[in-house]
Order: structure tokens, then C-alpha cells, then sequence
């Protein structure tokens, strides 16, 4: 096992690594910007070292520091977190380079699994399913035979794009006609790189991502399946382990859940990573990208599932076996559900930054907290605005939906503004409730009422 | 002169010291004397403060949160200079060099001061103004995290 | 030169400044001398409130907390008759008989003013004092709790 | 199903209840003393009603205030938490003639049930394994044949006693006849009784308890058992569940699981429950009497076995069937322990009521809290002292204890002494770590240590 290990990150998920590395009994150093120094990180860590400013880039993403703290402090490993670095692969190079122990996948892992083009190759090579779509599209005749093929609606996606930019949907001959040329050059502006492609539309997929665990040496584990439907512009807010989705029947998700492990296996895959699907109207799941490091929404699957996935992920990173068997089959139990709470505006999803006057979070059977914040602490203006993940367990899905209602309404955050009313918003909603959500669910949500006669002035 | 300290007993003062929650702790026999001040974390605001306790045991590099020296911190002719890297604190370019600079040096703009080590790398740090050395606030070797306090000077 | 603590000693000294919650403590013997001193996290200040906002929603006979209505409350001759029960309030022994008082009426001790009916128990409450009846605080038939303000009484 | 639920308590007991209630729809009515206007169940309740001062007696134990608060509200039923008149026959009767649903077992039963003497009559006739002992003592003769049957040492107890007040060891015949008549006077004096009787005397002995749920009408569950042998005076610091006392395998937790459902069913027990026993050096349990109400220490329970035991405890008493099938067979999954946080001095453990400061409870996984309080919240003075329940649950014991560890190194109250760091002594002792520790367990910590040689002056 590790003697130190360095977290390069801030807030809860640095609270998360120090909290497992105390359990397994190593040393931990938190390093801060001067705008994090009476953080709750700062204070649990063994040590702490102050890196840089305020500004990320000088701090939390500047690389000498962060090695200079792990020379000076002598830390034998570096746990990155979720952001940040922690996709970066060449500063897991160099985390290697200077023998320091970066506890997530090879860098050469990182490239391949991190780029969605390579990702999609290679699962598609492995025998896992991939939305049916193109390569490069030479012309608009070109994309015309590919989508006849395929089958409309189609999505034209810039090869150098991300994040949902430069994205087209087009639903018959016509439309492509139309949008080819205008596709290409946006790309062209977007990305630098006019090359665009097309694939298979969904129009109302969910999101369900499968969390996997491996240690490059033959062995690969699935711990079950998260949905994260609840999405505000490509922004999770709700997760749950399992997912509702009727089509993931038992048998369905072993089917997957055999597959990705031996993809994994075969690809020596060592450390937690995640594997993002969609799946579409009729149920099917297509694989559209992987994660190589820890998920903000792993605790749900950690609620079921009863392992500590920040523990075996560092116990992988040593070299160690980790605590549970490679072989077991995990049965979860009951259902979990996560809310983030964030630091932001209910009307205008805006951050709001600010000082946290009273902080009384929720407590009680079947509920969890994984938060960095406290009465008196001041949000910064520079990080992201998750304050809280609010974590309820049930031994059903409706069990844990109601547990985390009146967790919920027992959530006391005062001096700054938060979206724990959207949260009880969603979690009343009908399609919610019944589980057949998806991405769009927010969309409809937040969409202004039917406006009805004027009001009439009395 | 040279003091003879022993480091053990001085860290596990140190660690008392946090661990009761004290400001000041002030030994003296015959002509020994060890004084230890903390400060930290003197109630800013109202709710701010979480109390020290906690779990954190003595972290070694962790200054960030000290207070000042008890030197005129509002003489507005008193400056500090900082670190702007995390690295190994060094007084001399090599361990056989003089130091570049020592108390009642006066020091120009853009004469270097010390050396931030990181990664391998000697890091040149130069003072920004012209100025007296009044005060070496970090030992020669030592580890230091960004924006630590290194010479306190006076301007001239 | 060194210094022989006792770090035994030292520690329980601190341990019991802690404990005691002083601020420090010198103690000299010839030439010998420990002085230890605490300071920080003085702020109590507004951590007090958690905001009446949580999730309670209306609770109808939770009064208890709520502010005195703005009546003249430090005016000396001006007291509140409280409920040493909590029950249904009446105002009349039956729903056919007048008020046992009304706003204006001159009450002598021991005179009733009402009846907080619990477990069919008819509690009749009697005045304590000689007064003239400023305001009745409660509807006839409604449910009180215990100390809750029932009359505003002037003292005569 | 329930309509109103009051909850006749206060403190973290009361919350835990309309926890319950919340997630199963039901509203609730919090009573509370003058003292307790500003508390968590005060302000997390649907309604409140103010009962009286804050001495318990005319406020929390005042019956016909409690009554009335019911009636002015339209309660359909109580729930009694525990302590207070959660024990109390006549209070249950008195419930039911107002046409309130007293949620706990019938009058009946816990005259029965609630009587240590009658109590122990009906396990010995029911099958549960008692400690050998005899009948009330005649004479001197009369206990010293009983003594040599039973085997020494043996107890002499107070027929009328309790809490351990009026026991005398006796080891031998010289001790028993030098014994005999004080006792009988002692009994005389304490309990308006001389009756007195002999039991064998354990010298070691574990505390451990099984929780059980039955429905009146046949059916009945054991719920997995705790050990709680950390105790000082009798008052419980520490539980866990399960008990790692090495004698208590699969097998004989199973078979006394088995017997005392049938006790149970037999007896038509309608509500939850806990029977105590001791364990004697050799490792056979032996049953001292049962708890008709909810423990304090239930939690861990729930954490082992996923069951939400106020829930349950509230359905039954609704006539509905638990969410449970009766005949499953419940596996418990990992460890749980409880620390019992309390604001007390640490040294001479004298309760230490104040005003909190900060409280900072601590989070992540495993880590639950049930708590009444918070930062600004003054701890009155009148009643018991306990602040926070600590729980940590983990995979393993092993698991669960760092886990504690972690959390009590995260929990911050200020402005009043708890006993936090008594706390992190008893989960670093190696008895404990070991799970063969005794109810002897922190009269060995808190011995003074032995005595070295006086401080030299220097």
C-alpha cells in the first residue's frame, strides 16, 4: 500500500480520497489555491500544501506545482480525482516520470479509452454495439446513401467536436441536403477540421453509464449500472443506481455486463472507469464513450453495491488485490439515488458563489452526504458550484425516492442560493417516478407553462 | 553560535500546542528558551471559524494559514517577499556558495534572492524592489508552498 | 546549551488549560520558566439560528415561538393570562350561555375567565389578578397550547 | 395506514420517528417542552404543540397534556420512542380508551413482557435459556443449597430491585453466610421488599441483544442480534451488530434466532422488541429480560440488514403486513457500530448541557448520523444527554471500526464537552478490536493507570 498520496483536487471529492485514504490507513497531502486555505480538505488532510492562486490554471491545474507539492512532501502516489487532471494523460505521464504512483489507468489507457473516436473504434473491434452511423462523410451524395442505410433521423457530428456543439439532426433526404454544406463549414469553424460524420439519432435516449473496475491483469469487474437521465444541458443532476429503465431486464444487463468485462479484460483496463451508453426508444444500448477515473455519481453505485470503489481504486493502483473477489457475482441491494446540490440561481441556473450563513445537512437511515462545505465557509466564484451530493438509499426505488424527499426538505443552506427546489421538482415528477425518463425530462420541465388568456386586471 | 535544538521535542511541543488549541507557548531555563506561537485561524468572521481541532494532525508544510510574524506588518516601509512556486527553499546557488543575500544586505531591483527548487528545476527567485534584508524567514533546505513568506525587507 | 523539558508535564500543563478553558499560564521557578497561552476562536457570534425556514410547514397550534403581538408588552400594568393547558378553548360554559367575560369587563381574582377542555376535562381558568379585559387572544373553540396567550389583561 | 402520527418524545428519537413517518406519508405531530421551542423535531414536524415546562414531569411524562395535544390535532396514533412513557402500561392503556393507537405492543403484553420476573417466568416456560438461579431465598439454609446446586459465585438479588442496585457477589459458603441477612435488609430498606433470590453470577459476561418484529397474529422475525457490552454503569457507549463474539456462529445465532421467533408467535407479540441476554465465558447465552419498545442502538440493526425498523414497527402497528416477507430469511450484509456521542465531561462524566457552538457531523460512505442537534442549539439541562448516534457501517468489522475511526476524527462540537475522545480509545483498544471484550471492558480503560513513582522537582 501507498505511504502518501497527494490529492490533486478540492472540495468533496478531495474530502471523498482523504476519507478513503484514512480508512486504508495512508498518509494524505491536500494541496490548495490561497482561495481554498480554510477549506474543509485542507483542514481533514494530514498536510496541505498551498499551490497557487485562486485561478485554477495557476493552482489546481498547474502542473509543476502540484508535482512540486508531492516532491516536497514526499508522497509516494496521486489520486486526481474527477476534473482537473485527472483525464490528462500526459500529465500522468509525468506523474510517472517522476515516480509518483497515478492512481487511475495507464496514459496509454487514457488516450485510447479518453478519445471518443478510439474509444468507438476499439469497443466497436471488442464486439460491443455502437450507435450503426459513418465514417467521413466525402459529400452530400456520399452522406445521402450512408443515412438511407442507417436510417433517418441522423445526426451529422463534427469528428473533432465534443460536448454536444456542431451537431445536426437531420430527419429526411431534404434536410441533409440542406444541412451538409452548412455542417462542414461550421465544423470547419468550430474545430478547425471540416471532416463531419453521421450516426443514428435518438431522440429521447437515456443515459446509463455501467461502472467497471479492473487491474490490467486479467481481471474485470462490472459493479452494476447508473442512470443519469436528469440532465440540464449535457449537466447531470440526478443519478440512480439501478436504472429504472424497463428494458434493463436481469438478464439484459448481465448480457453487458459480461461483454464490457471482457472487453476490459482484454484491453488490461486497470482502474475504475465508466462506460457511458445510450439507449434508445426501443431499449437497445449503444456504447458512446468511456471515463477513465472516478465519477461524481459513483456513490450510488456504492449504496448498492456496499464496496468502497475510492478504496479498491487506490488498493488497484498499489498493486493489490482488491477486497472483494474478482469473480463474486455483486447482487445489489435496494436502490440508490443522488442529487447534486448546487451553488447556483433556481430561475437563472447561474453559480452563485457566496458565504454559506447555515449549513444543516440531512441525516437519518438510508442517507449519505459527500460534501466539502460548512456554516461559515465561503463558496468560491472560481470552481465549480457542487456544494453537496445528497445520497438516499432505499430498499426499493420508491423507498429511496421518498427518503430523499424528506432529505431533502431537511437540507438547510442559507447565505447563498441553491437548486434543492428543482431537486424536489424532479423527484415529484410523474415520467420521474415512473422511470421511463430521459434526457429530455428537464427539457419539459423547465419549459415555460402553456401561456394561457392574460391575466385580467380586476 | 549554533543552537542545539531537538527537533523531536520541538515538533512534539508543536503538536501539543495544536492539538490544545494554544497560542503561545514560551520555555526558558537559565538562558535556553523555546517559544512557539500560533495564531491561525483567530476568529475571522462569526460563523467562520471551524474550530482547529479537527483531525488534522501537524501538517509540516502547511503555513498558508499562520499569521504573520509579530514584525510591523502596516509599516508601509517593511515588504515581504514571496514565493511564487512550491519547491525546496535555497539560500545559495550551490551548497559550497555564499548565500545571495544576508540580513543587512541591501538588495537592488532584479537581484536575485534565493532559489525555489521544483522538479529539478532552480528557480531564480529576484526581489522587486530596492531594499535592507531585514529578516530570512525560511531556513535554508526547507520546503515552502506558494506564497510563502521568504525575507521580510525594508524599502530604501 | 539545551533545554530539559519534562514534555509529560508540559502536556498535562496544556491538557488542563484546555480543560479549564484559560487563556495562560506562566509559571517561573528560579530560573526556570513555562508560560503557555491560549487565544484563538473567540467568535461565538450569529451561529446561533438555523433558520425557521426548514421543512416545517404551517403548524397550526405551534405557537409557542412565535413573536408577543405588538402590544405593549414592557408596559407594567399590562399582563397576558396563559394557558396552564393545552385543550380546546371556550369561552362560554355552553355553547348556549354568554361569554364568560367580554373585552371591557372589570375580572376580580379568582374570577373565570374561560375553559380549556381536555379529555373532556372542563379546566376553567381563573384570573390571578383584578383587571379590565383589553383583548381576548384566542377564538372560541380553538385548540391552545400550553402557554399560550389566552387574554390581555390591564391590571387595576 | 396512519393518518397523524404524534411522537410523545424529543431529541434525535423524536426525528428518527418523523423520519419514518415522512416517508411513509404520514403527518406528524411533535410535542414539545418550553425548553425544546426551537428543536429539530419542533421544526421538522408537521405540527407542534407546546406541553409544558421544561421539567419532563409536567411536560414529556405529563399524560394528559400529551392526550390533549393528540385530541386538539386529531392524532390517530403515538409513537412513544423510547425512555419517557414508552414502557409505561397504564400510559398504553390510556391511549387506547381515547381511541389513539399506541404504537408498541398491547398493555398486556408489556405488563408481561416488561416484568423481569415475570418476564423471565415466561421464557423459562417458553424454552428461552435462563441463568440458573433459585426461587426467593427462605433462609441462610435454604440459599446455601440452592448456592451449591446452581454452583459459585453466585448473585443475591432483590426481588424488587433493578439496575443494579442491592446485588451482592457471593463466591462461597463463608461469603453467602456472612451475606445473607445484609442482603435481605438491603432489599428491605431499598425496595420496601426482603425478598431476595440467587442467580448464577457471571464474572465476564457479553450483553447482546436480539431484535425481533412480530405481528400478533403468528408471525414473528429476529432481525439479527447487537452486542453492547460497552458500558459504564450500565449505560450503553458503544453497539454493534453483529456480535463478534466468537461463540455466537452462523449455527447458534440461528438457533436462538429460531427459538425466539417461536416465543415470539406463541406469545403474540405485535410490535418490535429486544430481548436481552447475557453470554457467559463459555459462550452460552442466557436471557435477562426484554425491551417492549424501540432501542437507542437500533441503527445498527438497520445498516446490517437494510431494514428500516421504525417503518416496520409503525406498519404493524397499522395492522399492515411489514414490506418484508415474514419468512424470508434475512442476510445481513457487513458490520455496523454505533458511538454514542454525548455531552458529557470527559473526565467525570457529568452531563454537560450549553450551547453548541460548531457542529460539524462527519459524511461519505458508510457514515450515518442521527442527531437532534445543531450549531446555536443549547442542550438543555433536563434531559439525557445524548447528542449525536454516531453510525459506521463497512463491509467488514474491520471495515467498519476505521471507518469510525475517520468519522469520530471528523465530528467538530464545540462550546460544549462530549465524549468523542473516550470514543476513539475504546475503537483503538485491542479487546475491542479483538470482539472479545466484556461488559468489563471500560472499568479496565478507565482505571486509573497504576501509580509510578510521585513527580521529582527539578
Amino acid at each position: 500500500m501507498f505511504n502518501k498520496v497527494l490529492i490533486a483536487n478540492r472540495g468533496e471529492v478531495a474530502l471523498r480520497v482523504i476519507r478513503a485514504c484514512r480508512e486504508l490507513g495512508v498518509r494524505t497531502v491536500a494541496v490548495h489555491s490561497e482561495a481554498d486555505v480554510g477549506a474543509l480538505h485542507v483542514r481533514f488532510a494530514d498536510e496541505a500544501v498551498c499551490i497557487g492562486p485562486a485561478d485554477a490554471r495557476k493552482s489546481y491545474l498547474h502542473v509543476p506545482a502540484i508535482i512540486a507539492a508531492a516532491e516536497i512532501t514526499n508522497a509516494d502516489a496521486l489520486h486526481p480525482g474527477y476534473g482537473f487532471l485527472s483525464e490528462n494523460a500526459e500529465f500522468a505521464e509525468i506523474c510517472r516520470k517522476c515516480r509518483l504512483t497515478f492512481i487511475g489507468p495507464s496514459p496509454e489507457t487514457m488516450r485510447t479509452w479518453g478519445s471518443k473516436v478510439r474509444a468507438r473504434e476499439k469497443a466497436t473491434s471488442m464486439g460491443l454495439p455502437v450507435l450503426p452511423g459513418s465514417g467521413v462523410l466525402r459529400d452530400v451524395e456520399h452522406a445521402l446513401a450512408e443515412a438511407s442505410r442507417v436510417g433517418y433521423p441522423v445526426l451529422l457530428k463534427a469528428s473533432g467536436g465534443g460536448g454536444g456543439r456542431g451537431m445536426k439532426v437531420t430527419r429526411n433526404a431534404e434536410d441533409m441536403r440542406r444541412a451538409f454544406v452548412p455542417a462542414q463549414q461550421e465544423a470547419l469553424a468550430a474545430f478547425k477540421n471540416s471532416d463531419i460524420f453521421l450516426e443514428r439519432y435518438v431522440e429521447r435516449p437515456k443515459h446509463i453509464e455501467f461502472q467497471v473496475l479492473g487491474d490490467g491483469k486479467g481481471h474485470a469487474m462490472v459493479l452494476g449500472e447508473r442512470e443519469c437521465s436528469v440532465q440540464r444541458r449535457h449537466q447531470k443532476l440526478v443519478e440512480e443506481s439501478p436504472s429504472p429503465a424497463p428494458a434493463l431486464t436481469v438478464e439484459a444487463r448481465e448480457d453487458m455486463s459480461r461483454t464490457i468485462e471482457r472487453v476490459m479484460r482484454e484491453g488490461g483496463y486497470a482502474s475504475l472507469g465508466t462506460l457511458e451508453f445510450i439507449m434508445d426508444e426501443r431499449g437497445h444500448l449503444y456504447f458512446m464513450e468511456m471515463n477513465t477515473r472516478l465519477q461524481v455519481e459513483h456513490p450510488v453505485t456504492e449504496m448498492v453495491t456496499g464496496v468502497d470503489l475510492v478504496c479498491e481504486q487506490i488498493r488497484v493502483a498499489a498493486g493489490e488485490d482488491p477486497s472483494i473477489p474478482w469473480e463474486r457475482q455483486l447482487v445489489p441491494r435496494g436502490a440508490a439515488i443522488e442529487c447534486r446540490i448546487n451553488a447556483e440561481d433556481p430561475e437563472s441556473f447561474a453559480p452563485w458563489p457566496g458565504t454559506i450563513r447555515e449549513y444543516h445537512p440531512p441525516g437519518g437511515h438510508g442517507i449519505r452526504v459527500d460534501s466539502g462545505v460548512f456554516g461559515g465557509w465561503t463558496v468560491p466564484a472560481h470552481y465549480d458550484s457542487l456544494i453537496v451530493k445528497l445520497v438516499a438509499h432505499g430498499a426499493t426505488r420508491e423507498q429511496a425516492i421518498s427518503r430523499m424527499q424528506r432529505a431533502l426538505d431537511e437540507t438547510i443552506v442559507t447565505g447563498i442560493r441553491t437548486n434543492v427546489e428543482l431537486h424536489k421538482r424532479i423527484l415529484a415528477d410523474e415520467e420521474f417516478r415512473r422511470g421511463t425518463y430521459t434526457t429530455r425530462l428537464l427539457e419539459r420541465m423547465l419549459a415555460p407553462p402553456p401561456s394561457g388568456p392574460p391575466y385580467a386586471s380586476a | 553560535m549554533a543552537i542545539d535544538i531537538d527537533i523531536k521535542l520541538v515538533r512534539e511541543l508543536m503538536r501539543a500546542l495544536k492539538q490544545f488549541d494554544l497560542s503561545e507557548l514560551d520555555i526558558r531555563e537559565g538562558e535556553a528558551r523555546i517559544r512557539i506561537r500560533r495564531g491561525g485561524l483567530v476568529a475571522t468572521g462569526p460563523t467562520t471559524a471551524l474550530p482547529v481541532s479537527a483531525m488534522s494532525t501537524v501538517a509540516p508544510v502547511s503555513r498558508a494559514s499562520e499569521p504573520p510574524p509579530p514584525a510591523p506588518v502596516d509599516d508601509p516601509d517593511t515588504l515581504y517577499v514571496t514565493s511564487p512556486f512550491v519547491g525546496s527553499f535555497y539560500r545559495a546557488p550551490s551548497p559550497q556558495s555564499p548565500p545571495f543575500v544576508e540580513i543587512g544586505h541591501v538588495v537592488e531591483v532584479g537581484q536575485t534572492l534565493c532559489i525555489v527548487e521544483a522538479m529539478k528545476l532552480m528557480n531564480e527567485i529576484e526581489s522587486d524592489v530596492r531594499g535592507r534584508v531585514l529578516e530570512v524567514l525560511v531556513e535554508n533546505g526547507k520546503p515552502v508552498e506558494f506564497g510563502e513568506r521568504l525575507f521580510r525587507l525594508q524599502k530604501l
